[in-house]
């Protein structure tokens, strides 16, 4: 099935001088199912949606993978450290038993941490993506339709948003916010930890998408459909859900599917830090944080997670660069 | 097409991947005399003090010795050091009144510095001290060093502004923790701390309200090194400190760079310890301890006459153990500086439960999760075997089901709180699975590694179990026993005191020890440290710090301190 | 246009007044004493609360704020044990380095300085110049290797791409040092070797996200109109694609690249993490661990002035490139 | 007209094919067009998007991307053949020969130059010893003579502050700057609004005369070739359907393709109580062509299978001189159908 439109695949001085003819078989397709077809058809994007569900589903089994590996993310297994601290054997302690090898120190299975952690970075990444996506589209809309003021008002606070040094404060939020809600005597859930963790990136990264909204906002305000919606008496709320909104979809839905391998690596990249998942917990940035400092003398401790958080990454944003293409032909591609 | 690129990609993996797994790694053998024993004494001698210090084996004068520290030092007052790095950088630029003659092996003397003997106890109930000052010793200016140099260098440390120092002595003169408002330096500066005073040009004389049998130990503190009026620059001292001892620094980038050359006013006839051999000295900070280690094993040109101060990353040490040539530039010695679990003992008063976290945790688990028996040393008794007097004994052998016997089916539920620092949480972590292996229901609180410090001094905090660590500034039980676990220095915070341990009987045997000579005192505080773990089982004894250093090819005579277990430089020589 | 840059500059400044008082406001949320963190072994309550005192901790809060604003523009006295006074721009004393906080920023700003202008004018030249070239080489293998580069470095992650790069570079094949910071002016090859790896991986993430702009941008800009036109009218390509088009691809990229710049300016912390390089950026989170307010307080305006600043010339700029902004 | 009848062409174009490969397949934009055109003669190209119109004119100023693109054919201009030239030498061709003009003036002008600049640009190019103050004289001429008042003043003026006409009589001055022989204006009013249109396209009529060029104008709107044009090049799906002079296309319509162009003009004329009839359908995919002639799927006339659906039609002069169609229909039933039936909702000339 050949089915993307030729004439705005093409790009440099051809593009307009191609003409657009949709096929036969086309017409009277819902976007929506033309860009489906069109995802369908593009195989690094077909591929990397495998392995994005591959990792979902490896994420959302975790419980289950433990049972069979048999396993758990906390048990030690020290009679296979060496005194020196690093796991016995051959490339960080990789065996049948230990498919990617133990930590060093206290000897806990890689593997199974790694699909734990998986676990959280995905909860983590796609909450944050859904909350900022949300709050940007909210923000970008009626920045973009109202104008005046509250425009300047949102427009400031973006700029504002921008200026706070991110990392600073979420390293200065997370304690305040944790001893706000909790004694000293407990625990922090890792819930808590993790919900904290959404909040800080919702509060940083709905800029973006509500740069995005607004602009694509104020080139749609004045078309005929939001004037006809206008004149017929339309309320506020109806304009900017029900008319502007459908209009945006797409390059919502891409900034969403391009958002989220963007948190993972925040989310990594926090804990990274210290700020955000703490051990026992497992995470990929406190895996490589703790791993970095192994670089020379067990490797493979910085390889396994690195790879995977890179594998998943580029997955990600592989298939949301293909649902971009399929939702705008004319972008990039 | 896109995919190889991933292909190149995987390909550099792989290859890592290849080197990495081109070598086992194994079990192996350290060499860390774990078991040493400490002995010391106080010289008596006036000859002892005096120099010139025994010369080193294959030592020469001359060439720059440098060391390497990830950050700078706090304080380069003397008044105002009490950092490991700063005690241990101070004998080149200051003198004290006493000092110590150290073998790096545990085997150390008093003896005087400044002072001709360190100390007379004129009436023999440690309440009087008397220190003559040696003649010949001079400022960086050659101005002579006198007893009123050294008062007045005493003196300012009651000032509030020149804090960070230690305490012991104002405190001692004043008889008071508050010694600052008994006696305002600054509204004092031509005066004495009550107390203190100079009969003479060369004499010191401390009269104490009560006895302070270590004092000779105290005086070895930088704090007491002279300063002349003149020359005190208040606060600004901390950037160019006025020296009296065998270097001068000469230039300060602070945080970047010292520069320390020869004091050509010091005579080493007067110095019983300090060699000076290099002509310079230069601090570098900047590199971790990660990147310092590399530097060394590379030994580059600029690198061989240097000295990683942060020791061996942990990360590094597997590498370094395993080459016997990296292995001959280390220094590894046992610190005094000696780890424990503190149980508080206001929310575990069950003795049977504390004994049952003695049991439970495992040492050999915990050395791994420290970073390896070249990190530390299993340490079984409340005091380090740097310790005058130690004696080893292991009161809870590790046995889980001795433990599992002792709570008797209790599953008492604590937290134990932990630093944010990543070192910290694996010890956290280990110990939680270690304990609740025994039966234990253990919750790990992390507050920031900084604030956990003094939150746990703080009487009333709420935790049950904590990891402390302890380092006494002079190698005798009275540094450490009473000041961990003597109950009636309980205040609201900032109690060194951290398991809030206070038993009667204890301490009236701290006031018993405490009278005695300090040579008499070494052996009654093995005995008291192996009844305070059987009676009152207050802590958790992990282990001690080892102290594992690199340095290049061409540095000698360095050695661990065996008072502060941290590299020093008293002897070090440049190999030409 | 005079209008707009004042209006500009008055929006930044509110933005940076609004910034200084969150970062105040952080500080005294904090739960931690800084003071307590200052005593080492010898801290009673008593003294304590004098140091507090001496500190200025016990003031009012707007007291301490516009003391601490009031030090910036006139200096002012801070007392025996902080040196005295401290003169206009006092960013105040650290609580914990015993220092002046300006002479700390003396230390560490060439830090980040040194990584972030030369990565950035590495990342832009190969992020730009790759998209570019993929862009009017499209389809060709040349544009496929690009993509695949551009999207394995997107999907890199900087601490990751650091290690491999140490593992590879300074520990396997030893021909670079371990990363550390000498000053360009002591020596310019010791300064070079040692960031070139924080250079290598900042820019190998960088470029890959502007190679992926810059090649959509221009793909954009060679469909355009004006593009063709120039070329109708007779002009080589390198003139109408070397000029025409790449003006106009040109200026989000400006946009995204100011903000970037001024960005990793306020503090490369991921970076200077990996490589073990004391910066900005790691200055800024140790004085945040040990709640150390001035330095606190200091980091946070500059890195947000950086970027209160970027924001304006990266405003400027546009209007230099584009008449249409200039003129309206 | 002034022209000379039996002067040779200044264009000749003789069995164009252009395609494109894409990843979807083989786009066969043009199959098969040939046409002339003298200087001083007009020619409208008309069809639908996608019919190929453009493409026949990029292909003419050699603005297709030559990796992806495969000409053959021939089109001479002045007796030069351009298909295989090579970019540079296209180039000294491009704007000194033939110029273009573009639909949007708007997008056609590179928005951060002044216009100035973007005209003298042109000049310079192809007047490589010409110096700075002669190319601005040029301009400020060329911008004097496509009625922009103010020439000195606007010279240093950006396309943005101009109106949509003035924009377009600059790009009509810029295509102007070297005297092209031939000057192609790909729907240059469509943007417009129609007191401007007109307004430009008697300012092309004019400067046509002045200049003696050829002008190929390409539209979708049969209206406007009626008011300037003096032949008519129907296309559809990339193949040229119908070609005569306007009046044998206006007024005898032979192809059914061009009768649903022409019953889409609004007539004044016409009766108002007959709706518009728009062409039912779209324009077919130039990457699977429909079989025989490409209009059978849409046309309501076609006689299927055989022959419309499986041979293609052959452009053939019908009686008239030069006017010639390419439909299978038999002649008289072409006349008759158009007469009885598309005639009176058709534009009355």
């Amino acid at each position: 099935m050949s089915l993307s439109q030729i004439g705005t695949d093409a790009a440099g001085v051809d593009a307009t001088a191609v003409p657009v003819a949709p096929q036969p078989g086309m017409v009277g397709r819902s976007p929506g199912r033309l860009a489906w077809a069109r995802l369908r058809a593009n195989r690094t994007a077909m591929v990397s949606g495998w392995i994005m569900l591959f990792f979902i589903v490896l994420g959302l089994a975790a419980p289950l993978i433990e049972l069979l590996y048999g396993i758990s993310p906390f048990e030690q297994f020290q009679d296979k450290i060496a005194n020196n601290s690093l796991p016995l054997g051959y490339f960080g302690g990789v065996s049948g038993e230990h498919w990617f090898g133990l930590e060093p120190q206290l000897g806990r299975d890689i593997f199974i941490r790694l699909v734990y952690g998986l676990r959280t970075s995905l909860f983590i990444a796609t909450s944050a993506a859904l909350l900022t996506t949300a709050l940007g589209i909210v923000l970008g809309i009626v920045s973009g339709y109202l104008g005046g003021w509250i425009d300047g008002v949102i427009s400031w606070v973006i700029d504002f948003a921008l200026a706070l040094p991110f990392l600073i404060f979420a390293l200065a939020i997370m304690p305040t916010v944790t001893a706000r809600f909790y004694g000293p005597r407990d625990e922090i859930p890792v819930p808590f930890r993790i919900g904290v963790m959404i909040f800080l990136f919702a509060l940083f990264g709905w800029t973006g998408t509500a740069r995005l909204v607004r602009g694509q906002v104020i080139s749609l305000r004045e078309r005929e459909f939001v004037e006809a919606a206008r004149a017929s008496g339309a309320g506020l709320f109806h304009i900017l859900f029900r008319q502007l909104l459908p209009n945006l979809w797409a390059p919502i839905l891409v900034s969403f599917s391009l958002a989220v391998p963007g948190y993972i690596t925040g989310e990594a990249a926090l804990s990274f830090l210290g700020i955000g998942v703490v051990d026992p917990t497992p995470d990929f940035g406190v895996m490589i944080n703790k791993s970095l400092s192994y670089a020379q003398t067990d490797p493979a401790y910085l390889i396994f997670p690195g790879v995977v958080i890179f594998l998943l990454v580029l997955a990600f944003n592989l298939f949301g660069d293909g649902l971009r293409d399929a939702l705008d032909p004319k972008s990039s591609r | 097409m896109r995919s190889r690129a991933i292909l190149a990609a995987g390909g550099v993996l792989a290859l890592t991947v290849a080197l990495g797994a081109c070598s086992e790694n194994k079990n192996t053998d350290s060499d860390v005399d774990t078991d040493r024993v400490a002995s010391g004494a106080i010289a008596t001698d006036p000859k002892d003090s005096m120099g010139p210090a025994k010369a080193v084996e294959g030592a020469a004068k001359g060439g720059t010795f440098t060391v390497i520290r990830q950050t700078k030092i706090s304080h380069m007052d003397p008044q105002r050091v009490y950092s490991f790095v700063g005690l241990n950088t101070a004998p080149l630029y200051a003198r004290f009144l006493t000092t110590w003659k150290d073998d790096g092996k545990g085997n150390v003397t008093l003896v005087g510095d400044l002072a001709e003997t360190p100390g007379v106890n004129v009436n023999k109930d440690c309440k009087v001290w008397e220190f003559k000052i040696k003649d010949g010793v001079k400022f960086e200016d050659g101005s002579a060093i006198t007893s009123k140099e050294v008062a007045y260098g005493i003196a300012r440390s009651f000032d509030p502004d020149l804090a960070g120092g230690p305490t012991y002595i104002q405190e001692w003169l004043a008889n008071d923790a508050a010694f600052d408002t008994k006696w305002d330096f600054k509204a004092n500066k031509t005066s004495l701390p009550p107390g203190l005073t100079t009969p003479d040009a060369k004499t010191l004389r401390f009269e104490f309200a009560k006895p302070h049998c270590d004092l000779p130990f105290a005086a070895s503190l930088p704090a007491t090194a002279p300063l002349p009026p003149a020359k005190d620059t208040g606060v600004e001292l901390d950037n160019k400190p006025f020296s009296s001892g065998p270097y001068k620094l000469v230039k300060n980038t602070v945080g970047v760079e010292m520069l320390f050359e020869r004091n050509e006013h010091w005579d080493a006839n007067t110095d019983p310890v300090r060699n000076a051999y290099p002509d310079k000295f230069v601090y570098k900070f900047g590199p971790n301890a990660e990147a310092q280690t590399n530097r060394l094993i590379a030994d580059g040109a600029e690198d061989q006459a240097t000295l990683g101060w942060n020791g061996v990353d942990s990360s590094l040490v597997a590498k370094v153990a395993g080459d016997a040539g990296l292995m001959g530039r280390t220094l590894r010695e046992p610190t005094p500086s000696a780890w424990r679990l503190s149980i508080n003992t206001q929310r575990v008063p069950d003795l049977s439960v504390r004994q049952a976290l003695n049991y439970a945790i495992d040492r050999s688990g915990m050395v791994k999760a420290a970073g390896g028996d070249l990190k530390v040393a299993p340490l079984t008794t409340l005091m380090p075997p740097s310790t005058l007097g130690f004696k080893k004994f292991d009161a809870y052998p590790a046995d889980i089901e001795k433990a599992k016997s002792t709570l008797a089916g209790k599953t008492p539920e604590l937290v134990l709180v932990i630093g944010d620092d990543s070192g910290a949480q694996e010890l956290g972590t280990q110990v939680k699975n270690d304990l609740e292996k025994a039966g234990f229901k253990i919750t790990i609180k992390v507050i920031p590694a900084d604030s956990k410090l003094d939150e746990t001094k703080k009487k009333d905090n709420p935790w049950d179990l904590y990891l402390d660590s302890w380092a006494a500034d002079w190698p005798s039980g009275a540094a450490l026993l009473p000041v961990l676990f003597d109950g009636r220095t309980i205040k609201a915070e900032g109690n060194s005191n951290t398991s809030y341990i206070n038993n009667d009987a204890i301490n009236a045997e701290f006031d018993r020890v405490l009278a005695l000579d300090p040579a008499a005192q070494a052996p009654e505080w093995a005995k008291l440290d192996e009844r305070i773990m059987k009676e009152l089982a207050p802590a958790v004894p992990l282990y001690a710090d080892v102290m594992f250093v690199m340095h290049g090819s061409k540095v000698g005579g360095v050695y661990i301190d065996s008072i502060f277990g941290y590299p020093a430089f008293t002897r070090a020589f440049v190999k030409q | 246009m005079l209008r707009f840059l004042i209006k500009r500059l008055l929006l930044g400044t509110l933005t940076m007044f609004a910034v200084s008082l969150v970062a105040f406001g952080m500080f005294f949320m904090l739960p931690r004493d800084a003071v307590a963190t200052m005593c080492v072994k010898n801290c009673n309550p008593e003294r304590l609360e004098r140091v507090r005192v001496e500190l200025g901790l016990k003031d009012p809060l707007i007291d301490q704020y516009t003391g601490y604003m009031k030090g910036i523009f006139v200096g002012r006295d801070l007392g025996s044990a902080q040196g005295g006074f401290c003169d206009a721009p006092c960013l105040g004393y650290s609580y914990t380095s015993s220092e002046e906080v300006s002479d700390i920023f003396a230390r560490v700003l060439p830090v980040t300085l040194s990584i972030v202008i030369p990565a950035s004018v590495l990342w832009l030249g190969l992020g730009i110049g790759l998209g570019m070239i993929s862009a009017l080489r499209r389809g060709t293998v040349f544009d496929r290797l690009a993509i695949g580069f551009s999207l394995t470095g997107a999907s890199m992650q900087l601490y990751f791409v650091g290690g491999m790069l140490m593992i590879i570079f300074v520990y396997t094949l030893k021909i670079l040092p371990v990363p550390h910071y000498t000053s360009l002016w002591d020596d310019p090859l010791d300064w070079a070797s040692g960031l070139v790896l924080a250079w290598v991986a900042l820019a190998f993430l960088f470029s890959a996200v502007y190679a992926r702009l810059s090649r959509a941008q221009m793909l954009e800009t060679l469909a355009e109109d004006f593009v063709r036109t120039a070329r109708a009218k007779g002009l080589s390509k390198s003139r109408a694609y070397g000029r025409h088009a790449l003006r106009a691809a040109i200026t989000p990229i400006v946009t995204i690249a100011g903000l970037d710049i001024g960005g990793a300016l306020g503090g490369t912390v991921i970076t200077e993490t990996t490589f073990g390089i004391q910066g900005l950026g790691r200055t800024a989170v140790e004085a945040v661990r040990l709640g150390d307010l001035p330095t606190i307080m200091a980091t946070v305006l500059i890195s947000a002035v950086f970027i209160v600043v970027a924001n304006i010339v990266v405003d400027l700029l546009y209007a230099v490139i584009d008449p249409r902004v200039r003129l309206s | 007209m002034t022209h000379d009848a039996a002067s040779p062409p200044y264009l000749q174009v003789d069995d164009l094919r252009v395609r494109f490969s894409t990843a979807d397949g083989e786009v066969r934009a043009v199959d098969g067009v040939s046409f002339g055109l003298q200087r001083g003669r007009t020619l409208g190209i008309v069809g639908e998007s996608g019919s190929g119109k453009s493409v026949t004119s990029l292909a003419v100023m050699g603005l297709h991307d030559p990796a992806r693109t495969r000409i053959t054919g021939a089109i001479k201009l002045g007796g030069r053949d351009l298909v295989g030239l090579s970019d540079g030498e296209m180039r000294k061709l491009r704007g000194r020969d033939v110029a273009m003009i573009f639909q949007d003036p708007l997008s056609a002008l590179h928005p951060f130059y002044t216009v100035g600049r973007q005209l003298v640009e042109g000049y310079r190019t192809h007047h490589a010893g010409a110096s700075k103050a002669q190319a601005r004289q040029r301009a400020l001429d060329m911008l004097d003579r496509v009625g922009i008042p103010q020439p000195d003043r606007r010279f240093s003026q950006y396309p943005h502050e101009f109106s949509g006409g003035m924009r377009q009589r600059v790009m009509i001055a810029m295509s102007l700057m070297n005297d092209p022989a031939l000057l192609i204006a790909d729907e240059p009013t469509t943007a417009l609004d129609v007191t401007v249109q007109a307004q430009i396209l008697d300012l092309l009529a004019d400067l046509q005369r002045e200049f003696h060029s050829a002008i190929i104008l390409i539209t979708h709107d049969l209206g406007v070739v009626s008011q300037v044009a003096d032949e008519v090049l129907v296309m559809y799906g990339g193949r040229a359907v119908e070609h005569g002079t306007v009046a044998q296309v206006m007024r005898g319509p032979q192809h059914p393709y061009t009768w649903g162009l022409l019953a889409s003009i609004p007539s004044l004329h016409g009766d108002p109580e007959v709706d518009l009839k728009p062409i039912k359908g779209n324009p077919p995919s130039l990457i699977n062509v429909p079989s025989g002639c490409a209009f059978h799927p849409r046309c309501a006339y076609a006689m299927k299978p055989e022959p419309c659906a499986a041979q293609v039609p052959q452009l053939l002069a019908v009686q008239a001189d030069g006017h010639r169609v390419a439909c299978h229909l038999p002649e008289p039933q072409r006349i008759s159908t158009y007469t009885d039936e598309i005639a009176h909702v058709g534009v009355a000339q």
